[in-house]
């Protein structure tokens, strides 16, 4: 592939890393909506630009349906879901911002640490950066362990899985179609199911805080 | 001959039983300054109460009527065994001697046999005297064999038997200068003999006072024929234990053969030793209070430690 | 053939009774899924036979049975067959005390079908992603399950289950493409054979670093600990026939899929490493389960810790290898029976004292006589005591472990000791004593009542002289899994 | 080679229990007579087997030859292995003796039953103990022993527990079982160290291998066998369920486990520390002997302080225990030191008392469950006056006692004798520490025997003599005849057992010879030379002329008073009462009895006493309306050792607890650092 996409693709895994970074800062849920449809949105033009740079029909037809399913529909399904919870759509995190900070940039080194050099060079395609994804897949977990949200904990489960995607594509694995379409429509489902249970938690427990869902103890 | 010198083993102690409780109580009236009845009162009692009548309670079952048959027995069999002037072992046909009876342990072991019956009949009558004669009884008892049985182990370890008889044989040769422990063992002997009789200083075998009697407790209930045979087996008990406590510590001149002046010179050094032993317990009842019963058992403590020391010095050295 | 029609079943009743069936119809409802679980019961009991004589089914689109896959279906479709006909009797009694209406049947029996075959897709697929794929359906499919009284605590039981196992299974997905990815497996479909014939070439590193995803990923799906948090609510807020399937069956699902990779990983860099692991998970899964089931006051509850503590010893086993391996699928088999009979006699209780708290609950063994007596045995044979077949699998795998790990092997015989004390004063507090006023003794209807009954004759019947043709599959699967070919 | 020693005889014996349990299962189920004709079943083919058990012992005693056969199985590891050779014979020989006589009491004694428990229920659980009480003699294989060990402790739970509407049998049942089951975890532990060190489980194996352990090693596999199986015989810090477990089950039951179960832990420790690792150092030994003398003694003063009948001679189970391991401490000391003739000497003297206990203790036990049957209670203070009542059983509990408290012509006595004797032996030996432990054996053995004798004073005197002092005692009616049966055999049994005690060393030599001297291919053992020249060993204890004698001696006297005296009359009147009326509470009881004796030991038995009082109003506090006092001894062992230990289980398993806080994002760190840490610790390796 020229030089030109390969500039082009690295700049958009920084995006999607970006926006993860920009997850952890952010307080109301309706941003973190955006930044998520920021994140499908690069993961999307990414596969679209290996697809083209490769002449693979099928990466074209799998990014457009990630552009499509992730990066719109599920987002305008989210903000249909928003309505709803009002004033609550908003949710706070355990360690203050420059903590959290410290914690994301902890993590973005270990990625970026001797362990997985060698996992970076052993891997066929460098098309992007390997280290960069990886670092978002740990954020993303930070991201559900640090927020109270259990709203922000769905968007990071999302957040995971794209960074997942964008990761395989960095690494080069040629997926038949149909496997790719059977994660997608996985995740889609999961995504219908993570909402209704956030209705019902809405509708009976009153909040969307985690701190409320404490009830399940040993005593 | 031997048939007709075992027959007399069987028979000499319950014989001469009463003359030794008569003698105590002699030397005990001669003590209290008291003239007491002749020595041969006991032999006079014993052939009054076999005349008597026998009242038994209804409440009482048959071990009351069979325990003073086997007390007895019990008391007679191991007299046979026990050396008084011979160290020949009694037996009536070649292969039937009465070795087996003269091993310590089975002694010792018969002797609470008698015991056992004692207490049982004690109970047997249902009333307060008795349960108590024989709880305190089986206490005395429990305790005292500690002692009785190390001091007896300490002279079989000494002589290298089991065997009363054997063990007064190879006690004579030993030499003066290691018979010191046998001094130690013979003091726990002593206090187990006193325990074991009903002596002074743990019970008072005259009196009926419910405090202090235990032995005299147990056969409160009996009458008759009944209380003759209790009364002669205590007095065979105790005729046997001074008789080992004689023979076994202080082994010299019991003869070893039937001869004559053998048998002549045992004879006068047996009475020495018992007169001695007899004098002692006298001396005992007419000048010391009876032990409080909790006091008791550090008496017999006593004698077991006294009785294990001996033991330890006899083996180490 | 045989394979697809095996998976194809249950999915073929899950829309029968999604589409055709009116909400109404309960019994026909029930009575089809008692129908497709019999069914595949009698289709595993064909196949198992043969892929004991042939080897391994054909691959028709992507699915073929080894040894392994077909002992799991031969569990998955005999611990289904009796989740089904217990669900049954159980619903119905549910419905008769009121407690859910009768269209919730339908919606419980829809989501039992996915969940059986997603289950049996994942055993019987060749391809890694598929069987991702696979289990993933099988945590979709259950959580509606999981909050299926709409209770608080049910959605926040459901709620944690959801989202720790998709996290959990994100990473094995990056596992699985992780060993996909690996340099010399470009070309399209990849399956186990293929995975393990390469397996020689991959970097040591990459390799363990896989494997650690994997392990992690799906860990967190059998639940061992320190992974294990969703399971022991998960257990008490799910409907107990449900909780019953899930203990018994998921664990050994879940097992199968690291399982798989780690015959690759053996492969590539020798046992010392998965197996390494495999024994950290397990002795701290034990001891952790020992410990709460000590002080457990839900009985529910305490079954999930058993559960998580029997996922332990089944750790440790495949961790020790040689013997170990062979008796911890043997003890898959025993474990996911007895577990199962264990909640079935559970749920009767609970429909009888409708408290799941071990206080409240006195005099069962006068109450309800024929549950009592089975939850005793279910009992004894959890707890490892002869007569069952626990008690051998337990000896093997401990001696097997006495070789390699003697000090791991001392701490767990303890550990299993301790277990067996807390649960034994908990079960016979619950069963002696006098009945509460408020209960009249009488067991519910009668399909609760009959597979506990045909599943403790089947564990006996096992457990005492295990039949050929299962002892020869396990073998076949032990030896697969020890040498890879 | 007939039938009865070949492998098929021994399968036939093990297939008579099973058609007995099952059978009475379905007999019970069958016809509803409340289980009558399922517990008879099950009690007569029970009585089969044991007879079948005892002819197959004879037997290969009797031939010198063993018996070894396998049957595979279908499990790797798993075989079962069977062997049976002197030894075992012995011990199948006991169990079967005792099982025989357990059955006959059983089959008229489970009619207490009827209406209350279903008896096709005890019948099967009665065949299943019997059945594995005697495979574990036989058993060679670790894990075929293993399996049998846990049947035999399973089903003698359910029997512990038969009777459950009662409270403190569940509680009883469940200390019991966990007991056990701590004791098995402990002999899984030393079985697997063995297997460790020589790579199989077959006890052949071990034998072979035996020099080949190293000490460390070997020392754990010994420490390991000693708790296990020393839990199952009831030495002394572990034996708190041993009190609890035997009277709560019924009473031929109690007799079995109390007679026979703790054996097979003596059993066990013959086979270990004889058999498979002759090699165990002089400390053992000495170890051995120290725990049977402290068994012994506070055996016996908890039994004193007992007022429980059951729970009485149950404690008395731990005193013989400790006695059989001083013969048999004094064995292990004297082949560490290399005297092999007085270890076998030791060794015969330990299994003579095993056999012993076995009988005086089954004859004691099925006593007191006629005692228990006839007045319905198990508390000593509400018997009294039932010698006319139950002529017979009082009787033979009579001559029990008489055997337990080792009075010459009784059987008790010979194998106390043999004891002592090995014990005095140990005194001249080599170094001090030895000497001192020997000496404090042979005080505890006295003073046991002494308190022994005051216990079953106590025991007898009280169920037995004077008044009753309640209600039921008087309505109390002698057993049926089986019972009777049984307890009579076990009466004569005490009296042949010593007064042929010669015979019986020599037969006991033999046995012990046969651990070593049975070369072991043809597993044949040089018995019957024993029993041949067995006049070596008639002068040891020849208790007959003892008897004889007493017995002559006995017979003159009476009847020559008998005839002095035939003109007295015996007159029957009233107990001497100093004038009041003599009611029942006016005799002494149990406790009173064994106050004095507590009150001297109250250093190891810490007595407690307990007084409430009620007063008719509070505030005055002068008129008292009723005075309450409760004495018991203090039970030091819970708590100095189980109670902190299930308190520190729990504090560490509420630590433990907070792992399930409840809050999922907790949950997802956990994850993430097992992730992180798995990863770091992958790259490192």
């Amino acid at each position: 592939m020229s030089e030109y996409v390969l500039n082009a693709l690295l700049f958009v895994d920084m995006a999607a890393f970006l926006a993860v970074l920009f997850m952890h800062l952010i307080k109301k849920d309706s941003h973190l909506i955006w930044l998520y449809a920021l994140q499908s949105m690069a993961t999307g033009l990414f596969l679209l630009g290996t697809g083209i740079a490769e002449e693979e029909r099928s990466l074209i037809m799998v990014a457009a349906l990630t552009i499509i399913i992730k990066a719109i529909a599920a987002p305008i399904f989210f903000f249909r879901l928003m309505d709803r919870f009002g004033s609550h759509g908003s949710s706070s995190s355990y360690l203050s911002t420059p903590v959290t900070l410290a914690a994301l940039m902890a993590l973005v080194m270990f990625a970026y640490s001797s362990v997985f050099q060698i996992l970076g060079m052993l891997l066929p395609g460098t098309v992007g950066s390997f280290p960069l994804s990886l670092a978002a897949i740990f954020m993303a977990i930070f991201l559900m362990i640090n927020r109270r949200g259990v709203f922000s904990q769905m968007i990071g489960i999302l957040a995971l899985e794209n960074s997942i995607v964008l990761l395989t594509a960095c690494i080069g694995i040629k997926q038949p179609i149909a496997l790719e379409v059977g994660i997608i429509s996985d995740i889609a489902l999961w995504i219908v199911i993570a909402n209704a249970f956030i209705s019902m938690i809405y509708r009976q427990f009153g909040s969307l805080s985690t701190s409320d869902l404490k009830q399940l103890t040993e005593e | 001959m031997t048939l007709f010198f075992s027959l007399i083993q069987i028979v000499a102690i319950p014989a001469i039983s009463p003359l030794f409780v008569g003698i105590i109580r002699k030397l005990k009236a001669r003590m209290q300054s008291r003239v007491g009845a002749d020595i041969f009162q006991p032999y006079r009692d014993l052939s009054k109460l076999f005349k008597k009548d026998e009242i038994i309670s209804k409440d009482a079952s048959w071990i009351t009527k069979i325990a003073p048959y086997i007390i007895f027995t019990v008391t007679v069999v191991v007299g046979a065994a026990v050396p008084i002037v011979t160290t020949i072992i009694p037996s009536f046909t070649p292969g039937f001697s009465l070795l087996p009876l003269s091993d310590f342990i089975v002694m010792v072991y018969l002797l609470a046999l008698g015991t056992f019956f004692l207490a049982l009949a004690g109970m047997d009558s249902g009333s307060g005297f008795g349960g108590f004669g024989s709880s305190r009884e089986m206490m005395v008892a429990a305790l005292a064999e500690g002692g009785l049985f190390f001091s007896l182990l300490v002279a079989s370890v000494a002589s290298g038997s089991g065997h009363v008889p054997s063990m007064v044989v190879s006690l004579q040769t030993l030499p003066f200068t290691s018979f010191m422990p046998l001094i130690v063992a013979f003091l726990a002997f002593f206090i187990a003999l006193l325990a074991e009789n009903n002596r002074f200083p743990v019970d008072n075998p005259s009196t009926h006072l419910e405090l202090t009697m235990i032995h005299e407790a147990m056969i409160l209930e009996y009458s008759g024929k009944r209380l003759a045979l209790m009364e002669w087996a205590t007095a065979n008990k105790l005729v046997i234990f001074i008789a080992l406590g004689a023979n076994i510590f202080f082994p010299w001149g019991v003869a070893a053969s039937l001869e004559g002046h053998a048998i002549l010179l045992a004879f006068v050094l047996f009475s020495l030793k018992t007169g001695a032993l007899l004098f002692s317990i006298a001396f005992i009842e007419s000048t010391m209070a009876k032990f409080r019963v909790f006091r008791v058992p550090d008496l017999l403590f006593t004698s077991f430690v006294l009785a294990v020391t001996a033991l330890c010095i006899i083996i180490t050295f | 053939m045989m394979t697809t029609f095996l998976v194809a079943v249950p999915l073929a009743t899950a829309c029968l009774i999604g589409f055709l069936l009116p909400a109404k119809s309960v019994r026909f409802i029930g009575w089809s899924a008692i129908f497709a679980s019999s069914l595949d019961f009698l289709l595993a009991l064909f196949i198992v036979p043969r892929v004991v004589s042939v080897g391994s089914t054909g691959p028709a689109f992507w699915l073929s049975l080894d040894a392994l896959a077909a002992f799991l279906v031969l569990i998955i479709t005999l611990v289904g067959f009796f989740a089904s006909l217990y669900s049954v009797g159980y619903l119905q009694a549910e419905v008769e005390k009121g407690i859910i209406g009768p269209n919730r049947v339908r919606q419980y029996f829809l989501l039992f079908e996915l969940f059986m075959f997603a289950m049996l897709l994942a055993v019987s697929t060749t391809h890694p992603v598929v069987m991702w794929i696979a289990i993933e359906a099988t945590t979709l499919s259950t959580a509606f399950l999981i909050s299926f009284y709409n209770k608080p605590s049910a959605t926040e039981a459901a709620w944690k289950y959801l989202i720790l196992n998709s996290l959990g299974l994100l990473l094995s997905l990056l596992g699985t493409l992780i060993f996909l990815a690996l340099p010399q497996i470009q070309t399209g479909i990849t399956d186990w054979s293929m995975l393990q014939a390469s397996a020689a070439s991959f970097h040591p590193l990459a390799v363990k670093i896989a494997f650690v995803f994997i392990l992690v990923g799906y860990g967190t799906k059998v639940g061992l600990v320190p992974l294990h948090t969703w399971k022991p609510d998960t257990y008490a807020k799910a409907p107990t026939p449900m909780a019953g399937l899930l203990a018994s069956v998921l664990i050994n699902v879940a097992l199968f899929g690291i399982l798989r990779f780690k015959t690759v990983t053996d492969a590539s860099i020798g046992t010392g490493f998965s197996s390494g692991l495999f024994v950290m998970f397990g002795t701290i899964s034990i001891v952790l389960a020992a410990l709460i089931i000590f002080i457990q006051k839900n009985y529910k509850r305490m079954l999930a810790y058993s559960g998580i503590e029997h996922a332990g010893i089944m750790a440790l086993g495949f961790g020790f290898g040689g013997i170990g391996t062979f008796a911890a699928l043997l003890h898959m088999l025993y474990h996911a029976l007895v577990k199962a009979m264990l909640f079935f006699t559970a749920g009767n209780i609970f429909l009888k004292y409708s408290t799941t708290k071990m206080k409240q609950i006195t005099g069962v063994l006068s109450v309800l006589p024929l549950s009592s007596v089975l939850f005793f045995g279910g009992f004894i044979a959890i707890a490892g005591l002869p007569p069952f077949g626990i008690f051998a699998t337990k000896l093997l795998i401990l001696s097997a472990g006495m070789m390699s790990y003697p000090w791991i092997s001392g701490i767990v015989l303890f550990a299993l000791a301790v277990v067996f004390f807390g649960f034994f004063r908990h079960v016979t507090a619950m069963l002696f004593g006098p009945i509460p006023q408020d209960i009249e003794p009488g067991e519910s209807n009668m399909l609760t009542k009959i597979p506990i009954v045909l599943m403790a004759a089947i564990i006996i019947i096992v457990s005492f002289d295990l039949p050929e043709t299962i002892s020869s599959i396990v073998t076949a699967a032990a030896a697969s899994l020890t040498q890879p070919f | 080679m007939d039938i009865m020693l070949s492998p098929i005889g021994i399968l036939l014996l093990l297939s008579v229990f099973i058609i007995g349990g099952f059978g009475a299962l379905f007999l019970d189920r069958l016809l509803n007579d409340g289980g009558r004709m399922g517990g008879l079943w099950a009690h007569a083919f029970a009585l089969g087997g044991s007879l079948f058990g005892l002819i197959i012992s004879a037997k290969t005693l009797l031939v010198g030859q063993g018996i070894a056969f396998s049957i595979p199985s279908p499990l790797p590891l798993f075989l079962f292995d069977f062997r049976i050779d002197g030894l075992s014979a012995f011990f199948l020989g006991v169990i079967s003796l005792i099982a025989a006589m357990a059955s006959i009491y059983g089959l008229s004694y489970q009619t207490h039953f009827l209406g209350l428990y279903r008896l096709g229920r005890l019948g099967f659980f009665y065949n299943a103990f019997v059945c594995s009480l005697m495979l574990v003699t036989m058993a060679n294989q670790g894990l075929f022993f293993l399996l049998v060990w846990e049947v035999m402790s399973l089903a003698s739970y359910f029997l512990v527990i038969y009777e459950h509407r009662k409270p403190e049998n569940i509680r009883a049942g469940f200390l019991y079982f966990l007991m056990t089951h701590f004791g098995t975890a402990f002999i899984m532990l030393s079985f697997f160290l063995a297997y460790r060190a020589t790579g199989s489980f077959s006890f052949d194996v071990w034998r072979a291998a035996a020099g080949a352990i190293d000490p460390m090693m070997q020392t754990f596999i010994f420490l390991a066998a000693l708790i296990g199986f020393g839990t199952k015989a009831g030495i002394i810090p572990l034996h708190i369920w041993l009190p609890e477990a035997h009277p709560a089950a019924p009473s031929h039951v109690s007799a079995l486990m109390s007679g026979v179960m703790i054996k097979t832990a003596i059993f066990m420790f013959i086979r270990i520390f004889f058999d498979f690792f002759p090699i165990a150092s002089i400390e053992w030994g000495l170890t051995f002997l120290v725990l049977g003398g402290i068994s012994s003694l506070l055996g016996v003063l908890y039994a004193l302080s007992e007022h429980d009948l059951k729970r009485l001679l149950a404690y008395h189970s731990v005193e013989n225990i400790g006695i059989i391991l001083l013969g048999f401490g004094a064995s292990l000391t004297f082949m560490s030191l290399g005297y092999e003739k007085f270890a076998l000497f030791a060794l015969a003297a330990a299994l003579y008392h095993t056999l012993n206990h076995a009988i005086f203790k089954a004859l004691l036990f099925l006593g007191a469950g006629s005692v228990v049957a006839a007045t319905g209670t198990r508390n000593m203070e509400e018997y009294g006056g039932l010698v006319r009542l139950l002529p017979f059983t009082s009787a033979f509990f009579l001559i029990g006692s008489l055997a337990i408290s080792a009075f010459p012509p009784f059987n008790g006595f010979a194998s106390e004798w043999l004891t002592f004797q090995a014990l005095f032996i140990g005194i001249v030996s080599a170094s001090i520490i030895v000497k001192a432990i020997f000496i404090f054996a042979i005080a505890s053995l006295t003073f046991t025997g002494g308190l022994a004798a005051a216990c079953f004073v106590k025991a007898f005197g009280v169920t037995f003599l004077a008044r009753p002092r309640s209600e039921e005692a008087t309505h109390a009616h002698e057993s049926e005849w089986p019972m009777l049966a049984a307890m009579g055999i076990l009466a004569v049994l005490t009296l042949v057992i010593g007064v042929g005690s010669g015979f019986v060393i020599s037969l006991l030599v033999g046995i012990v010879a046969s651990i070593w001297l049975s070369n072991p291919s043809t597993l044949a053992f040089p018995f019957r030379q024993f029993i041949e020249t067995r006049s070596q060993f008639a002068d040891i204890l020849p208790l007959d002329t003892v008897a004889v004698i007493t017995l002559a001696v006995f017979v003159v006297l009476t009847v020559a008073i008998m005839v002095l005296s035939r003109s007295r009359k015996v007159s029957y009147g009233r107990t001497w009462d100093c004038g009041t009326e003599l009611g029942p509470r006016m005799e002494i009881t149990s406790t009173s009895f064994s106050r004095s004796l507590i009150t001297i030991f109250q250093g190891i038995l810490r007595p407690t006493k307990q007084t409430d009082v009620e007063y008719h109003d509070e505030e005055m506090r002068y008129f008292i309306k009723s005075q309450e006092v409760r004495t018991g001894i203090g039970d030091p062992y819970r708590q100095a050792l189980y109670r902190p230990l299930s308190a520190a289980l729990t504090m560490v398993a509420s630590r433990v607890r907070l792992v399930q806080s409840g809050n999922i994002n907790m949950y997802i760190l956990y994850v993430f650092i097992t992730l992180i840490a798995l990863i770091v610790w992958a790259a490192r390796s």
